[in-house]
C-alpha cells in the first residue's frame, strides 16, 4: 500500500477534539450534548472506516516536538484498533446515555467531554506513526481519563484517581526514559514493520534498557503485573467508562503501545536476539495466573471482572512476547475479541448496579429472573472468555495457543490452559447462581463460591453504595419491595427489564462476539490483522 | 617600599574601622565606625593613585550615605533612648540581663537592637554560623590571593592594549583626565546605564515611600 | 542598523522618565507607558527580523574599535529573548496592570530597560550595570505590593540580589585582572590563550555563577523568591516571575559558551560538575520545598527553584541539545509561571484566593480557568505536547547522548516531583467541594461565608474573565510552543553550534 | 612558609580585601538590626572596590592624568568603581527606603521582632 | 533632630558659609572634569553634600523651602536628556550612537563630555537631595 497524505488520519483525532466544547457549550441542553456525542462517535466511525476501505496508506502530520515529527498513519495495526474504539464508542454512547440517566449521575457535562477527549487521545496512539506521537498520546489519554476515573468525587474516587495518576503518569516517565534511549540509539523514532534494523546493531546493553523501559512503561497500562493495581482501585468509575476505557481504550492503548513495541520498533527477532522476550513471557503469564487466582476471590463484580481484565490482557502480551507469527496473529484477535466481550460484561455489571443496586456476586443469586436477557447475554460473553466455541474468544485463544506452542517456549501453553480454567472457576458459578439460585441463599449454589462475605468491604465503600442504592430504591418501587424482607426477585421480560438504551448496546456488542466467534473473517479485523502479520513477518 | 608601608598600614586601620563597625553594638558607633572606614578608604584610593575616586568615595561613603543612614535612623529607631513603642511591646525584664554591663560603653546605642541577643544560646549558635559563613568567604577568596599578581606589578594584562589605546586616544581627543574620558567617550553606555541607576534609584525610593504613606 | 540595538536599550531607558515629568496625570503617564512598550516590541520585532535575514547583527556604542568599546551583539536566541522581554511587559502591562501609578509606570520601563541591556551587552561590566538597574526596578516593584510584608519582602530581596550582583561584579573583577578586557569576545580569545585552569579564571567563573544563581534563584540561593513573588501585585509578581530569573538564566548561558566556552567546561570538570550538582540539588530541593506550600504563590515561586536547576543542569551537560533545551525551557518556563502568576495574582487581588485550599472546587466558578491552569501547570510538569515537554526532552536526549545516566535519570524523574504538587493543586481545584462558593459566586447552601460582597459582581466577573483568557492563552502558547519547538530549535542552532 | 608570607606581603591590600568582604558578610548574616545589615552590604561592597582598585595600581605610577609625569596607574578599575560606587549608593538609598517602611508597619527593624510580629 | 532648626546664629552662619564654599568646590569639580581630577558623579555628589550640609545647620524645613520640586526634577532629567541629546547627535552627524568625534563642534571630544558631565551632575545633585529630602521625611518633590 502506497502512503498519500490525507486529513483522514488527523480526523480521526479531532473530530472527537472538537466534540469536547460542543459538549460543553451545549451544556444546559442534554438532548443536544448528547446528540454531538453520537454525531461525533458516528463521523469517527465513519472516518476510520473510509480508511479501512481505502486501498492506500493514509499519512497526515500535526507538524513536529523538539525535533521529530507529529505524525499519524492509518497502517493496518493502527487501524485495528482505531476501528475497535470508534465502533465501541458509538455502541457505549448509546450505554452512557441510559446509564447516566437512569442513574441522574452529576456532571454529565463533565462525564461526556472527557469522554470525547479520552476517544480522541485513544485515536491518536491507535494512528501514531512514531513512538513520540504514540507517546504524546499515551500521555494525553491518561491525562483525559483522570476526571472519568474520579467522577463521583468521593474520598474513595479521589484516592483511586491518585493511585490511577501515580502509576499511570509513573509508568509514563519510564516510558519516556525508553522513548529517549530508542531515540538515542537509532536517531529515529518511526514504526518499521518488522522492527527498526539500526536498533538491532547498537549497544545491546542500551537497547535492553530501552525494551525494559518501554515493556514496563506501557505495561503499567496493560496492568501487566505487578503494575495491575491501578486497574481495581480505577473500578469506582461509572461503569462505561470501566467498560470503554478500562477493558478498551485505555488498557488497549497499554497493549497496543507494547504491541508497537515489539512488532514495530525492536521487531520479534531483535527482542529475542536482546534475551528480553523471555521474560516478558514470563511475567505476562504470571500475570494471567496470579490475576485469575486474586479474581476468584473477588465478590464485587466489577472487581472481579477488573481481574479477569488484567489476566486476558496478558493472554495478549503473551502471544507477543512469544511473537511467532500465529501467536501475533491471535494476540491481535484477541485484542479485539475481547474488547467486545469484556465490555458486554462490564455494560451487564452495570444495568444490573442500575435496576437492582446490587455490587456484589453474593447479592445477585436468582438475579436472571429479573434480568432474563441481560443475564443471557452476560452468559455468552462469559462463556467466550472462558473460551468456549462459536463465541470470539474461542478463536483467538485457539490460535494464541497454537501459536505459542509453535514458538521457542511451547511450555507456556500451560498458562493459557490455566488460566482459563480459572477463567471456568469463576464466571461458571456466578452464571449458575443468577440463574438457579436463590436470593434467600438456601441452596449451596446462591453463595459465591470464593469470595468471603463482603460485609467488610461494603463498610469502606458505603458512601456511594448506600447513595446509589437509596437513589434507585426511590425511583423503582419494585425493588422496595425486596428491600422490605421480600426474598426473590421480580420476574420481568424483555421489554420491561431495562431501558432500551442500555440493552441494546449490550446485543450489538455480544452479538459481535457471536459473528467473530462464527465468521470471524467476515468483519474487517480479521484482515487487518492479516496484513499486519504479512506486513512483519513478510 | 614606602607606599606599600603606608598601604598596609592604612588598610589595617580600614579594617580595624570595619570591624568596629561589624561589632559595635550601638547603631550610632556603627555609623560613626563606618564613616571613619569610608574616609580611610579615599585616603586608599588617593595612596593608590585614585583620586577620582578618592573624591567619590569621600563624598559619597563618609558624606552622603551616612547621612542617609543618620536620617533614616533619627526617623525610625532613634540614637539614644529605647523607643516608647518598644517598651509598650516588650516586658520589661529584658532589660535586665547579664551582658548589660558590657554594653553601658554604647551610650548612644539603641537598646531596642540587642534586646534578645546573647540571651539564649540559639543566638549564640547563630553568631558561630555566621562567624562559618564568613571565614568560608574570606578563605575562598584569600586561596585566589597567590595566583593575583603582585599588588603594584606593571606586566599584568591590566596594562595592555586597550589601556594603552585609552591613554593615547583620549590624548589626541584633548581630554587630560582619561578617567573621564573612558567614563564618558569610551564606556559611555556604563555612565549612561549609570544615570539610569541613579534615577531608578529615587524613583525607587519615591515609590516605596509613597505607597507607605498611602496606607 | 546599529542603531537599533542601541534603541532597544535607549527607548525604554529614556521613556522611563515621561511618566514622572507629566506630573499627576496617571493616565497620561499610562498611556505614553503602553506607547513606549508597544514601540519596543516593535523593536525587538526589528531586531528579530534582521537577524533572521542576515544572522548575527553586532555593534560597538561610540563606533569605537570593538575590544575598546562597549560591544552590544543580536544573535537568534537574544532576540528570541528580548521578545519575550519586550511582549510580556506590554501583555501584562495592558492587562493585569490595573492601578497605575506614574513612578510603578517608570519602574516598568526601568525593568524592561534593565532586562534588554543585560540580554544585548557584549561587555561583561556592562552587563552588571544593566543587572544593577533591572535589580533596583524589581525591588521597588515588589515594595509596590500593599501592606507589610511586600517591603520586607523587597528588602530581603534587595539584600540578596544585590549580594550577587556584586559577587558578579568580582568575578569581573578577576576576569579583568586574568586578561585586561571586559568584552565578551575578547575574553573568549584571551581566556583560551591564558588557559582555562588558571585559579583566576577558576574563581571568577565560580563568582559569576553564584552571582547569576541569586537571580535565578538556584537552591540554596532562592530564599529571596517566594516572599518577594507571594508579597507583591499580581502585575508585577507576573512581570518578574517571567523575566528576572529567566534573563539570568540566559545570562548564564551566554558567559558560560560564549566566554568560558566548552574548553573552560572540558578544562575544568569541577566547573562542570559544581554546575550539575548544583542544578540537580535544586531540583530536588525544589520539587520537595513545593509539596509543604500552602499559598498558591509561593508554591509557584518554589516550582521555578526545581525548573531552573532542570536548567542549570542543562548547561553542565552542555551537549547541543542540552543547550537547546535549556532555552527552551527558560522560554517555555517563563511564559508558563508568568501566565500562572498573572491569573492567580488577579484573583488573589479580587477574590482574595490565595492558598490552595482556597481554590477547591474552583472549576465550578471558573471552568476556563481551571482548565487553562491544568493545560499550564502540564508544561510546567513537562507533558507533551507543551513546550515543557519539549525543553525536557531535549535535555534529557543531552544526557543520555552524555551518557550521564544519573543525569538522564534526574531530568526524567523531576516530572514525577512535578506531578505530585501540580496533581495535588488540579485535583483541589477540580474535585474538591468547596464549603462556599470559592470565589463568593453563586452562594452556598450552608450559608458559608463567601470571601468577597456581592456587590462588586460585574467588576469581578470581568477580571475572572480577563484571568481566565490570559490564561488560555498562555495555555494556547505553550502548546504551540511545544507543536513549534523544532524550529524554535531549528532557530536556535545556528548559535548554538557556534557555542560548542 | 616563607615563600608563603612573601605571597601575602606582597599582596596585603587583596589580603585586606578578603577580610573585608568577609567582614561585609559577617554583618550581613549576623545581625539583628536590619539597618546593620545594609552596613554591612556597603562593606560588602566596597571591599570589593578595594580589589578593583588595587588591581589598577603600578607602583612607579601617577594619577590617570596625562599632564602629570611618567607611567600611569590602570584607569578602567577606577571608572568601574566610579560607576559602582554610585550603583551602591543607590542601593543603599533604596534599601533605606524600605526600611523607613518595614518600621512604620512594625514599629521596629530588629529581625526577630520583625518575625514575631509577622507570625502574630 | 536633623529636621529642627538650629538656634544658633553661629551654626547658622557657619554652616552657610561651608555650604556655599562646598558648592563652589562642587561646581569647579564639574567643570573641570576634562582636565583634571573630577566630574560629573563628583560634582553632582558634593553639590548634594552642600544641601545636607545646609539641612543639618539650618534645619530641613528651611532647607526645603528652597527646593523647587520643579527644579529638582528638571535636574534629574537633565542627565539622561544630556545623554540623548550626545547620543543622536552623533547618529544625525554621520556617526553612531553615543559617537563624539563626529559631532559638528570645536573639540568635539572635550566640549561634548563637559555637556555630558554637566548632565551627570545635575542628575546626581538632584537625586541626592531628592532622596535626602524624602528619606528624612521631609516635603516630597512631587
Amino acid at each position: 500500500m502506497t502512503d498519500v497524505a490525507s486529513v483522514l488520519p488527523v480526523a480521526a483525532v479531532a473530530i472527537p477534539a472538537v466534540a469536547i466544547p460542543l459538549i460543553y457549550v451545549s451544556r444546559s441542553n442534554p438532548t443536544l450534548r448528547e446528540a454531538w456525542t453520537f454525531v461525533a462517535a458516528l463521523v469517527t466511525f465513519a472516518v476510520v472506516a473510509t480508511m479501512v476501505r481505502s486501498p492506500v496508506t493514509h499519512v497526515s502530520s500535526l507538524g513536529s516536538i523538539a525535533g521529530i515529527e507529529l505524525s499519524l498513519r492509518g497502517d493496518a495495526a493502527g487501524l485495528l484498533f482505531a476501528l475497535l474504539a470508534s465502533t465501541l464508542w458509538v455502541v457505549t454512547s448509546v450505554y452512557s446515555v441510559g446509564y447516566v440517566r437512569s442513574l441522574e449521575e452529576h456532571g454529565q457535562t463533565r462525564y461526556f467531554a472527557a469522554f470525547a477527549g479520552s476517544i480522541a487521545a485513544t485515536m491518536g496512539v491507535a494512528l501514531a506513526a512514531n513512538l513520540l506521537t504514540l507517546f504524546v498520546f499515551y500521555e494525553l489519554l491518561t491525562l483525559a481519563t483522570y476526571p472519568l476515573v474520579v467522577h463521583a468525587g468521593t474520598k474513595a474516587a479521589r484516592a483511586a484517581g491518585r493511585t490511577y495518576i501515580v502509576y499511570t503518569l509513573g509508568g509514563g516517565v519510564v516510558a519516556f526514559a525508553g522513548v529517549l534511549l530508542v531515540a538515542v540509539l537509532v536517531g529515529t523514532l518511526t514504526f518499521v514493520p518488522g522492527g527498526i534494523a539500526a536498533l538491532a546493531a547498537t549497544d545491546s546493553a542500551l537497547a535492553q534498557a530501552a525494551f525494559v523501559f518501554l515493556a514496563v512503561g506501557f505495561g503499567v497500562k496493560a496492568a501487566v503485573v505487578p503494575l495491575y493495581k491501578w486497574l481495581p482501585a480505577a473500578m469506582v468509575a461509572p461503569t462505561p467508562v470501566s467498560g470503554l476505557l478500562h477493558a478498551v481504550a485505555v488498557v488497549k492503548s497499554g497493549v497496543f503501545a507494547l504491541s508497537r513495541t515489539v512488532l514495530y520498533v525492536f521487531g520479534p527477532e531483535a527482542m529475542w536476539d536482546l534475551g528480553v522476550g523471555l521474560p516478558l513471557a514470563v511475567f505476562a503469564a504470571a500475570t494471567m495466573v496470579i490475576a485469575g487466582l486474586v479474581g476468584l476471590r473477588q465478590d464485587n463484580l466489577k472487581r472481579g471482572l477488573a481481574y479477569s481484565t488484567i489476566s486476558q490482557l496478558s493472554y495478549i502480551v503473551l502471544g507477543l512476547a512469544i511473537a511467532t507469527p500465529l501467536a501475533v496473529f491471535g494476540a491481535l484477535l484477541h485484542v479485539v475479541a475481547h474488547a467486545f466481550m469484556k465490555i458486554t460484561l462490564f455494560f451487564v455489571a452495570g444495568i444490573v448496579a442500575v435496576e437492582t443496586g446490587e455490587k456484589y456476586v453474593s447479592d445477585l443469586a436468582g438475579v436472571g429472573r429479573r434480568l432474563p436477557v441481560t443475564m443471557t447475554v452476560f452468559a455468552v460473553a462469559a462463556a467466550g472468555l472462558v473460551g468456549f466455541p462459536l463465541v470470539a474468544g474461542f478463536v483467538s485463544k485457539f490460535t494464541l495457543v497454537v501459536g505459542v506452542a509453535a514458538g521457542p517456549a511451547p511450555v507456556f501453553v500451560a498458562a493459557y490452559l490455566v488460566a482459563g480454567l480459572l477463567k471456568l472457576l469463576y464466571f461458571w458459578p456466578i452464571v449458575y447462581a443468577a440463574f438457579f439460585g436463590q436470593r434467600d441463599g438456601s441452596t449451596p449454589a446462591s453463595r459465591h463460591a470464593f469470595a468471603p462475605a463482603h460485609a467488610g468491604e461494603e463498610a469502606r465503600t458505603a458512601g456511594s453504595g448506600t447513595a446509589a442504592k437509596s437513589r434507585h430504591a426511590a425511583t423503582d418501587g419494585g425493588d422496595v419491595a425486596h428491600r422490605l424482607g421480600q426474598v426473590g426477585w421480580e420476574r420481568r421480560t424483555l421489554s420491561t427489564e431495562t431501558t432500551s438504551l442500555m440493552l441494546v448496546p449490550i446485543l450489538v456488542t455480544v452479538g459481535f462476539a457471536v459473528v467473530l466467534g462464527v465468521v470471524p473473517s467476515y468483519l474487517p479485523f480479521w484482515d487487518l490483522a492479516e496484513t499486519v502479520v504479512w506486513e512483519v513477518f513478510g | 617600599m614606602i607606599t606599600e608601608l603606608l598601604v598596609a598600614i592604612l588598610l589595617g586601620l580600614v579594617v580595624a574601622a570595619a570591624v568596629v563597625a561589624a561589632l559595635a553594638r550601638g547603631i550610632l558607633t556603627t555609623l560613626a565606625a563606618f564613616g571613619a572606614y569610608s574616609l580611610g578608604l579615599a585616603v586608599v584610593w588617593l595612596v593608590f593613585r585614585a583620586p577620582d575616586v578618592a573624591l567619590t568615595e569621600a563624598a559619597v561613603g563618609a558624606g552622603v550615605t551616612t547621612a542617609l543612614f543618620l536620617v533614616v535612623v533619627a526617623r525610625t529607631i532613634g540614637f539614644g533612648v529605647p523607643q516608647q513603642q518598644r517598651q509598650n511591646s516588650t516586658p520589661s525584664s529584658e532589660f535586665v540581663d547579664g551582658d548589660e554591663a558590657t554594653r553601658v560603653g554604647d551610650a548612644g546605642a539603641s537598646e531596642g537592637t540587642r534586646l534578645r541577643t546573647a540571651v539564649t544560646g540559639a543566638v549564640r549558635q547563630g553568631r558561630r554560623r555566621s562567624v562559618v559563613v564568613a571565614s568560608l568567604v574570606t578563605g575562598g577568596l584569600l586561596l585566589t590571593v597567590p595566583a593575583l599578581p603582585v599588588v603594584g606589578a606593571a606586566d599584568t594584562p591590566g596594562f595592555g592594549p586597550v589601556t594603552e589605546y585609552y591613554l593615547t586616544d583620549s590624548a589626541t581627543r584633548g581630554i587630560d583626565n582619561v578617567v573621564t574620558a573612558i567614563l564618558v567617550v569610551y564606556r559611555g553606555f556604563d555612565t549612561f546605564g549609570e544615570i539610569a541607576v541613579v534615577v531608578t534609584a529615587v524613583v525607587a525610593a519615591v515609590a516605596v515611600l509613597n505607597q507607605g504613606e498611602e496606607r | 542598523m546599529s542603531v537599533l540595538l542601541a534603541l532597544v536599550v535607549t527607548v525604554p531607558l529614556v521613556g522611563a522618565v515621561l511618566p514622572l515629568v507629566v506630573g499627576r496625570r496617571t493616565r497620561l503617564s499610562r498611556l505614553l507607558t503602553g506607547g513606549i512598550l508597544v514601540v519596543q516590541v516593535g523593536l525587538a520585532v526589528a531586531v528579530a527580523a534582521v537577524v533572521a535575514r542576515r544572522g548575527p547583527v553586532s555593534s560597538v556604542v561610540g563606533g569605537l574599535p570593538s575590544e575598546v568599546g562597549i560591544g552590544l551583539v543580536a544573535d537568534a536566541v537574544t532576540s528570541a529573548f528580548l521578545l519575550l522581554v519586550a511582549c510580556t511587559a506590554v501583555a501584562f502591562f495592558a492587562i493585569v496592570r490595573t492601578d497605575s501609578t506614574r513612578f510603578g509606570d517608570s519602574l516598568w520601563l526601568l525593568l524592561v530597560a534593565g532586562l534588554s541591556g543585560v540580554t544585548v551587552t557584549a561587555d561583561v561590566f556592562n552587563l552588571y550595570v544593566f543587572l544593577e538597574i533591572s535589580g533596583l526596578a524589581a525591588y521597588a516593584l515588589v515594595a509596590t505590593g500593599r501592606g507589610a510584608p511586600a517591603a520586607l519582602a523587597a528588602f530581603r530581596y534587595l539584600l540578596v540580589g544585590t549580594v550577587g550582583a556584586t559577587l558578579y561584579l568580582l568575578g569581573v573583577g578577576y576576569l579583568y585582572v586574568a586578561t585586561g578586557t571586559l568584552s565578551m569576545a575578547g575574553l573568549n580569545a584571551a581566556l583560551s590563550a591564558i588557559g582555562y585552569d588558571s585559579p583566576l579564571v577558576i574563581a571568577s567563573f565560580v563568582l559569576i555563577a553564584v552571582g547569576l544563581g541569586v537571580k535565578i534563584a538556584l537552591f540554596p540561593l532562592h530564599t529571596w523568591k517566594p516572599a518577594a513573588y507571594a508579597t507583591s501585585p499580581a502585575d508585577v509578581s507576573a512581570l518578574l516571575a517571567t523575566l528576572v530569573s529567566t534573563i539570568a538564566g540566559y545570562a548564564l548561558v551566554r558567559l558560560t559558551f560564549g566566554v568560558y566556552t566548552l574548553g573552560f567546561l572540558t578544562d575544568v570538570p569541577a566547573a562542570r560538575v559544581g554546575l550539575l550538582v548544583a542544578g540537580a540539588v535544586s531540583v530536588v530541593a525544589g520539587g520537595v520545598l513545593t509539596l509543604r506550600q500552602t499559598d498558591i504563590r509561593r508554591l509557584l515561586a518554589y516550582s521555578s527553584v526545581l525548573q531552573f536547576g532542570l536548567i542549570v543542569v542543562a548547561i553542565g551537560l552542555a551537549t547541543p541539545a542540552a543547550v537547546t533545551g535549556a532555552l527552551v525551557l527558560l522560554l517555555s518556563h517563563a511564559i508558563a509561571k508568568g501566565g500562572l502568576f498573572a491569573s492567580v495574582g488577579i484573583l488573589a487581588r479580587e477574590f482574595d484566593v490565595k492558598t490552595v485550599a482556597d481554590y477547591t472546587g474552583l472549576v465550578r466558578d471558573a471552568p476556563l480557568f481551571t482548565v487553562a491552569a491544568s493545560v499550564v501547570f502540564a508544561s510546567l510538569v513537562g507533558l507533551p505536547p507543551t513546550a515543557g515537554f519539549a525543553g525536557k526532552w531535549y535535555v534529557a536526549l543531552g544526557a543520555v547522548a552524555a551518557e550521564s545516566w544519573t543525569i538522564a535519570a534526574l531530568v526524567v524523574g523531576s516530572t514525577l516531583l512535578s506531578i505530585l504538587y501540580v496533581g495535588r493543586v488540579v485535583e483541589t481545584m477540580v474535585f474538591g467541594t468547596p464549603t462556599a462558593g470559592v470565589l463568593g459566586r453563586g452562594g452556598s447552601e450552608t450559608g458559608g461565608q463567601s470571601h468577597v460582597s456581592t456587590d462588586g459582581g460585574q467588576l469581578h466577573t470581568q477580571s475572572l474573565t480577563r484571568a481566565s483568557l490570559l490564561l488560555a492563552a498562555v495555555g494556547g502558547v505553550v502548546v504551540a510552543l511545544g507543536l513549534w519547538s523544532s524550529d524554535l530549535a531549528l532557530w536556535f542552532q545556528p548559535v548554538v553550534e557556534g557555542w560548542l | 612558609m616563607s615563600d608563603l608570607v612573601m605571597v601575602f606581603s606582597s599582596r596585603v591590600a587583596y589580603v585586606a580585601f578578603a577580610l573585608l568582604v568577609g567582614i561585609g558578610v559577617f554583618v550581613l548574616v549576623d545581625s539583628d538590626n536590619l539597618l546593620k545589615k545594609v552596613v554591612g552590604l556597603n562593606l560588602f561592597q566596597t571591599g570589593v572596590f578595594l580589589f578593583f582598585i588595587t588591581s589598577a595600581f603600578r607602583r612607579d605610577g601617577s594619577a590617570p592624568l596625562l599632564s602629570g609625569p611618567g607611567p600611569v596607574v590602570n584607569p578602567l578599575p577606577h571608572v568601574l568603581i566610579l560607576t559602582a560606587i554610585v550603583v551602591g549608593v543607590s542601593v543603599t538609598a533604596v534599601a533605606l527606603a524600605l526600611l523607613v517602611r518595614v518600621y512604620d508597619e512594625y514599629e521596629t527593624l530588629d529581625e526577630s521582632e520583625v518575625k514575631e510580629a509577622q507570625q502574630s | 533632630m536633623t529636621t529642627r532648626p538650629t538656634d544658633s546664629p553661629v551654626v547658622t552662619v557657619t554652616t552657610r558659609l561651608v555650604a556655599m564654599f562646598v558648592l563652589t568646590f562642587a561646581l569647579f569639580t564639574l567643570f573641570h572634569g576634562t582636565s583634571s581630577v573630577g566630574g560629573g558623579f563628583q560634582g553632582g555628589v558634593i553639590a548634594a553634600a552642600a544641601v545636607i550640609i545646609l539641612a543639618f545647620g539650618v534645619g530641613m524645613e528651611r532647607t526645603t523651602a528652597w527646593l523647587s520640586p520643579r527644579w529638582l526634577l528638571a535636574l534629574v532629567v537633565a542627565g539622561p536628556l544630556a545623554f540623548v541629546l550626545v547620543a543622536f547627535g552623533g547618529i544625525l552627524a554621520g556617526g553612531s550612537f553615543l559617537q563624539f568625534d563626529v559631532l559638528p563642534i570645536p573639540k568635539p571630544s572635550v566640549y561634548a563630555t563637559e555637556f555630558v558631565e554637566l548632565g551627570i551632575g545635575a542628575t546626581v545633585a538632584g537625586v541626592v537631595v531628592s532622596l535626602f529630602v524624602r528619606l528624612s521625611g521631609g516635603v516630597d518633590n512631587e
